[in-house]
């Protein structure tokens, strides 16, 4: 092993150019469904900044963005995000697909190499061919495809718990079953729910209020919603994709 | 003021309202035209500041994870190139995925493997793609994987001493028969019948080098492949999860499989040519004749 | 947690930490375990059930990033219905592990009866202070049932309960007794996720198996440093049942 | 390139060569003086705490008038509050050189604004908080921060607003807003006596909060001072106070050990 | 074709005190075909007239979306317009980034009119990292040597807090607010039939607004032609109307083509008298502007 005591420190400065705002996000894949949730909390150190800090952004009709990260870079780059798909808008009259968003991102986030912006990212919505989809990123952008991902202070916590609900990793099928390859939205919902309340139990960082996002496929009614209480549509048109929001408060401690 | 860092140190912001704004370049933006934008952290050494938040080696609380952990492999033999890597990133301890795609299909006659930075070798194999892509529009004729991992070995040299992080393998059929090529971010660039690349590959070479000859037969180099991936998935706690094995072929590259290594571990590949069935774990295979560790085991 | 720490622990040498050093910054002493925590590997995690506790541990023993045994078992029996699982240092394993052998055996023999759960918990507590300026790199979870015995005010024969018991322990000793689960080793953070998912109360000897083995496996599949195998241990009033788990070997 | 197996993958460190060849290659350097401009590198004059609240008419900002050299009082008629346009006012804690600064910035961006276009569209609190926010995360980009913490509140189409910005550039808005040690020593007290009753607080109640945190500050932070102004933002615009002098009343703390005069 | 020895150069004076080149672009836009613009006390719409080269063709655009809250409808080179819009909707876009408000309509009109941008400069930062440049404006193209004024008139409406607004803004780099107006191809005949009725617009509902909207715009059409579903655009800015769906309770910037104007065409009242004898149509061309030989 190459000896390390010759390596030269990297000095600290007096100025770090970053802080961690912590908090948690995740992000599930249905068949013709995603969910995006994140937390509201936003914090720095051990103090409590705000009760009330979205990390989970619409960006158009069929994809969500949630940061997570320090704060002001994610605002940043959501803001550069969002005006960057308004150009796309401007030059070809529709919005971006979700996998050209997902790429877009990359090339953002890449171009900041060298100074990354320290946040990470998942991207969810609905694909054209109409299925859900999650892109989770990197803070320098490298990136995959996947049907559900946590990322965050709480990450270490929720993902095995999504690892074995939604993958069902180490579950075996009842006899002469197969384990289902997409769950139905409510129980969707409810597995975020539980992350949620788990990570707060046992995170400092993560708590205050949980926002969901839902976007479901073009034509999908809103079945499995019916019981959801507070939903809030942001759908710019309703024969299209659509987006909805649901807040629920969590443990303030 | 150095000119090195004047190269690369940009007053245009990444994304800025330029052409690039419309979109329309594939979200390559400016690329196509070879030029890149980076910006650049304006203090007296980006390096050690890249490093100082980046490296969780040494600071464990450094904010920046970036992910790393691999076993890669790729190696020649009479039927073509074999490659085969893992599919675990971790950050620190944790398992970041499980699901990672280490090869890049850069066309259908070229690969890449992915090790170090997963979205240096993400980012830049693709725009090899483009690169290669464009020599052949110009040219009428493929590029060749030497040309090819040269032009990538020029490209990482040209950032060297920035922080680049990437260990590939270029692998290809072209006019000159199955080529394999290593390039890192050093600028390193070493043609060769056999690399292994990443924390995994002591465990992979161990195996490689025990079943390795040039006239193996297809599915003896696919299974030698197979078997090293899972020696390093086994014993390296940064490999694992799944295998993935592909063959490059005069007519290009052709996806062999996606292979559970636990599973392997018990089981063996499945039903597939050149296993030589059974799991490929060695208290599997010594069960009830050495081993005295033999509890109920619960499936 | 220490935040903004800009040292590198590699800087120092690994196990020089000696009772001299009491003057080290608080810096030095969180830096120092961190590296000899994850040496090794290796998670335990212990669960309370209605009338039984469940306890089980990975089998992995590394060297760093290398796997170099999967079969170092972490849990030992105490008494009979009395287990302990150390997670930390493998070396300290074996040092602590024969240390509570013998100091086990020294009360069992002074005061003719076997060591409740309480007791061995401060026993357990106060040899690790011992180190307190050197510590152990071990942390350690108790399990078992804690026998209460009632006798009735009527004359009838005194009856025996089992009330499950669990505790855990920092490096140097600090008791936690928690009336759901304890968690450490490397894999603590995910086992703390996945269990405060999966766990509920009162749950009988055979859900609390499913529930303890579904929350180590999955939380060891997203650690780097444990897994290659499982064991858990039951413990119910009449017997214990230990199995050995088919895991991910990787 | 270091094949070592844990050690592979991360950021390379070029300082040590490995393989003895010469030379090391050489990283670029940005020279961060080179354009003979001189950035902040820590705070030198400074500012302590700021609070802010919601009440029922409006927004309060509140800050004690020290200016402090390290550990020396040395402006003790320093003012922190700021008022911007007709709708908001801005408290800063932090580099006092930094906030003067920016107050510059915000004089001539109201000038132009407002006095150029004279179209009827003023600045709004909101606005100025997301210019600021801008200001302040594109110098973070620079390495060449403005070493402050701000809070910025306002009251404009009948909205209160209060958002805090800082050195860094991140952005959150509450109810309660407190920097500096007031973080820690004023912001429960704040939130005790202000959340969930923003729409109940007379102004008179809202500035009797704002005297207790601050004399509670003046208690404990070492960097205070007993003379403080507060800026109302309600619908008839922007008010800032003149300097007050905090009551204060150290009886309490004789014979406690710790303060006052020691006996033993 | 040249007409006069003082038309070569927009920096010159012609001894009748005229700039001809810029006089020329007004032509520029009297070629195009017509488009325009009312406006209520809640709404603000643009009308226009699409031309398409053929029977093979399709129709060219004239209106273009700039933010949610401003749109446009162009006369003039179609190229030229684009330009312009590309530096409206940067404009916008920096206002939000900045201030995150929508840009006043008024500044973003006088910032393609004249040199003044929306956004002031900053001592403090770069202003080029999140501000654009300028180099749109037209007054400048009038004033130096080398430039050409752009052969493009806008009718712009927008949506602030101050209610509706319509402006004009031509190559000359003059820009006016409007009740109503017309700018294109046969404009005069469309402005008098404004004119006749601007009164009356201030408490129009949105129906009745378009409908003196097709109406003028009517006015503008060759004799054998008629306004149909394909040849017409409508934008709006405002709350919804009857027959819209889908429209955010901003009333953002839409524009209705196709089937959706069909209802409002339909709603149109047949000319009584016929019309009288138009000036003679300019050719057809790929281009919305013939240049004259």
């Amino acid at each position: 092993m190459p000896s390390m005591e010759h390596v030269a420190h990297p000095q600290q400065r007096a100025f770090n150019p970053y802080t961690e705002n912590g908090g948690t996000i995740l992000a599930i894949a249905g068949a013709d469904f995603t969910v995006i949730a994140g937390d509201t909390r936003q914090s720095e150190g051990y103090s409590i900044q705000t009760r009330y800090a979205p990390k989970v952004f619409r960006l158009t009709d069929r994809a969500v963005l949630a940061v997570n990260g320090f704060a002001a870079d994610g605002n940043m780059f959501v803001k550069k995000v969002k005006q960057r798909l308004e150009w796309y808008r401007h030059a070809h009259a529709k919005d971006m697909p979700l996998r050209a968003i997902a790429r877009l991102i990359q090339t953002m986030l890449y171009a900041q190499r060298f100074f990354p912006y320290y946040v990470y990212n998942i991207l969810g919505g609905i694909e054209d061919d109409g299925t859900g989809a999650v892109y989770s990123f990197d803070p320098v952008g490298s990136y995959e495809r996947e049907a559900c991902r946590a990322a965050g202070a709480a990450q270490s916590l929720v993902q095995p718990f999504l690892d074995n609900q939604i993958y069902f990793k180490n579950q075996q099928a009842a006899p002469g079953q197969t384990h289902p390859s997409h769950l139905p939205l409510p129980d969707v919902l409810s597995i975020v729910i539980d992350s949620f309340t788990s990570a707060t139990e046992r995170h400092i960082e993560v708590g205050d209020g949980l926002e969901m996002y839902i976007v479901l496929a073009k034509g999908r009614n809103t079945q499995g919603m019916e019981s959801l209480h507070g939903v809030q549509e942001l759908s710019s048109k309703l024969d299209g994709e659509r987006v909805f929001v649901v807040r629920r408060e969590l443990k303030k401690d | 003021m150095n000119s090195f860092a004047t190269r690369f140190d940009s007053h245009h912001h990444d994304d800025d309202q330029s052409d690039a704004a419309w979109g329309s370049q594939a979200g390559f933006g400016n690329l196509g035209d070879g030029s890149h934008a980076f910006n650049v952290p304006a203090v007296p050494d980006p390096t050690a500041f890249l490093r100082l938040h980046t490296d969780d080696h040494a600071d464990p609380n450094c904010r920046i994870k970036i992910q790393h952990g691999t076993t890669t492999l790729a190696f020649r033999f009479q039927g073509g190139v074999i490659v085969a890597v893992d599919s675990r990133a971790t950050a620190g301890s944790y398992v970041a995925s499980g699901t990672v795609k280490k090869v890049i299909e850069i066309n259908p006659y070229l690969l890449g493997t992915m090790a170090g930075g997963a979205a240096d070798c993400q980012y830049w194999e693709t725009y090899l793609g483009i690169q290669c892509r464009l020599h052949e529009l110009r040219n009428r004729e493929r590029i060749s994987v030497a040309a090819a991992s040269k032009y990538l070995s020029n490209l990482v040299y040209s950032y060297k001493g920035m922080g680049l992080s990437m260990g590939t393998m270029i692998c290809g059929w072209d006019k000159t028969g199955p080529a394999v090529f290593y390039v890192d971010s050093d600028g390193t660039r070493l043609k060769g019948d056999m690399f292994s690349v990443g924390s995994g590959s002591t465990f992979a070479y161990g195996v490689l080098d025990q079943g390795y000859r040039w006239d193996l037969t297809d599915e003896e180099a696919q299974e030698l492949g197979r078997r090293s991936i899972y020696a390093a998935g086994h014993r390296d706690a940064f490999s694992g999860n799944t295998c993935n094995l592909y063959h490059v072929k005069e007519d290009g590259w052709k996806f062999i499989g996606n292979y559970d290594i636990s599973k392997m571990h018990y089981e063996g590949p499945g039903d597939v040519p050149g296993a030589p069935g059974g799991g490929y774990g060695y208290d599997v295979r010594t069960k009830g004749r050495f081993s005295v560790l033999e509890t109920e085991v619960v499936a | 947690m220490a935040r903004g720490r800009t040292r590198w622990w590699w800087k120092r040498e690994t196990r020089s930490v000696t009772v001299t050093q009491v003057t080290r910054s608080l810096e030095d002493s969180e830096e120092r375990p961190n590296m000899a925590m994850e040496l090794n590997g290796g998670s335990v995690i212990a669960m309370v059930g209605k009338n039984c506790v469940a306890i089980a541990s990975d089998l992995r023993l590394g060297n760093q990033a290398l796997t170099v045994a999967t079969n170092f078992e972490k849990i030992f029996p105490v008494s009979e219905q009395l287990y302990i699982g150390l997670c930390g240092l493998a070396t300290d394993v074996e040092t602590l592990r024969e240390r509570f052998r013998f100091l086990v055996n020294m009360y069992t023999i002074k005061e003719s009866r076997a060591i409740s759960p309480q007791a061995f918990a401060h026993l357990v507590s106060s040899t690790l202070y011992e180190k307190r300026f050197g510590p152990y790199f071990i942390e350690p979870v108790i399990a078992g049932l804690e026998p209460i015995t009632t006798t009735p005010t009527d004359g009838s024969a005194p009856t025996t309960e089992f009330r499950p018991f669990i505790a855990g322990a920092d490096v140097i000793g600090c008791l936690n007794f928690a009336k759901d689960f304890i968690v450490t080793g490397t894999a603590s953070d995910k086992l703390f996720g996945v269990a405060e998912g999966l766990w509920e109360p009162d749950l009988g000897p055979e859900d609390l198996f499913e529930t303890i083995s579904q929350t180590l496996l999955n939380a060891v599949d997203r650690d780097a440093y444990s897994g290659w195998g499982a064991v858990v241990h039951v413990i119910t009033p009449d017997k214990v049942v230990s199995r050995t788990l088919k895991a991910r070997m990787d | 390139m270091d094949h070592f197996p844990t050690n592979w993958g991360r950021p390379r460190n070029d300082a040590f060569d490995h393989y003895n060849t010469y030379p090391i290659p050489v990283r670029p350097q940005n020279n961060a003086f080179a354009d003979s401009v001189q950035r902040t590198q820590q705070p030198i004059v400074t500012g302590t705490s700021v609070l802010g609240l919601k009440y029922k008419d409006g927004i309060m900002i509140a800050s004690d008038t020290l200016a402090s050299y390290g550990s020396l009082a040395r402006f003790k008629d320093i003012k922190r509050l700021h008022q911007v346009g007709d709708f908001t006012a801005i408290g800063a804690s932090g580099d006092m050189s930094d906030f003067q600064a920016l107050q510059r910035d915000l004089e001539s961006l109201i000038i132009s604004e407002e006095v150029t276009e004279q179209d009827g569209h003023k600045l709004g609190p909101k606005e100025i908080h997301e210019y600021l926010s801008n200001v302040l995360y594109g110098k973070r980009c620079k390495m060449d921060p403005l070493w402050n913490s701000v809070i910025v509140g306002g009251f404009k189409d009948g909205e209160r607003f209060l958002a805090y910005v800082d050195l860094l550039g991140t952005t959150y808005t509450s109810s309660t807003i407190a920097t500096g040690y007031g973080a820690y020593i004023a912001q429960p007290l704040l939130r005790k006596a202000v959340e969930g009753k923003e729409d109940v607080l007379t102004e008179a109640e809202a500035r009797k909060i704002l005297e207790d945190c601050l004399r509670v500050l003046f208690y404990r932070d070492a960097r205070s001072l007993d003379k403080y102004q507060i800026a109302t933002v309600n619908a008839s615009g922007p008010s800032i106070s003149d300097s007050i002098k905090l009551e204060t009343s150290w009886g309490f703390a004789e014979g406690i050990r710790g303060y006052g005069a020691q006996t033993q | 074709m040249f007409r006069n020895t003082y038309d070569s150069d927009n920096t010159v004076f012609s001894p009748q005190g005229r700039l001809h080149q810029v006089e020329y672009a007004l032509e520029a836009v009297k070629q195009g075909s017509a488009a325009i613009g009312l406006r209520s006390k809640t709404h603000s719409v643009l009308l226009a007239l699409k031309r398409s080269t053929g029977d093979l063709a399709s129709y060219q655009q004239k209106m273009f979306r700039i933010d949610d809250h401003v749109g446009i409808a162009i006369a003039g080179l179609t190229s030229d317009a684009r330009v312009l819009s590309n530096f409206m909707r940067q404009q916008a876009l920096s206002s939000r980034m900045v201030f995150n408000r929508p840009v006043p309509v008024n500044r973003l009109v006088s910032a393609i009119a004249d040199s003044a941008s929306p956004l002031p400069p900053s001592p403090l930062w770069d202003i080029a990292d999140i501000r654009c440049g300028g180099g749109a404006e037209a007054q400048v193209n009038t004033q130096e040597y080398g430039r050409r004024p752009y052969g493009v008139g806008f009718l712009v409406i927008g949506q602030d807090h101050t209610g509706p607004h319509l402006y004009e803004f031509s190559p000359s780099g003059t820009s006016f607010e409007y009740y109503a107006i017309s700018i294109g191809a046969r404009n005069q005949s469309a402005k008098t039939y404004l004119e006749k009725h601007y009164e009356s617009f201030a408490d129009c509902s949105l129906e009745d607004l378009i409908r003196h909207g097709l109406h003028a715009l009517r006015e503008t059409l060759q004799q054998d032609k008629e306004l149909t579903p394909a040849n017409t655009s409508i934008g709006i800015i405002g709350p919804a109307g009857k027959a819209e769906k889908d429209v955010a309770t901003e009333g953002s910037f839409r524009i209705r083509e196709g089937d959706d104007v069909k209802v409002y065409i339909a709603s149109m009242v047949p000319k009584a008298v016929p019309e009288p004898a138009a000036a003679p149509p300019p050719a057809a061309g790929d281009e919305d502007v013939q240049m004259a030989e």
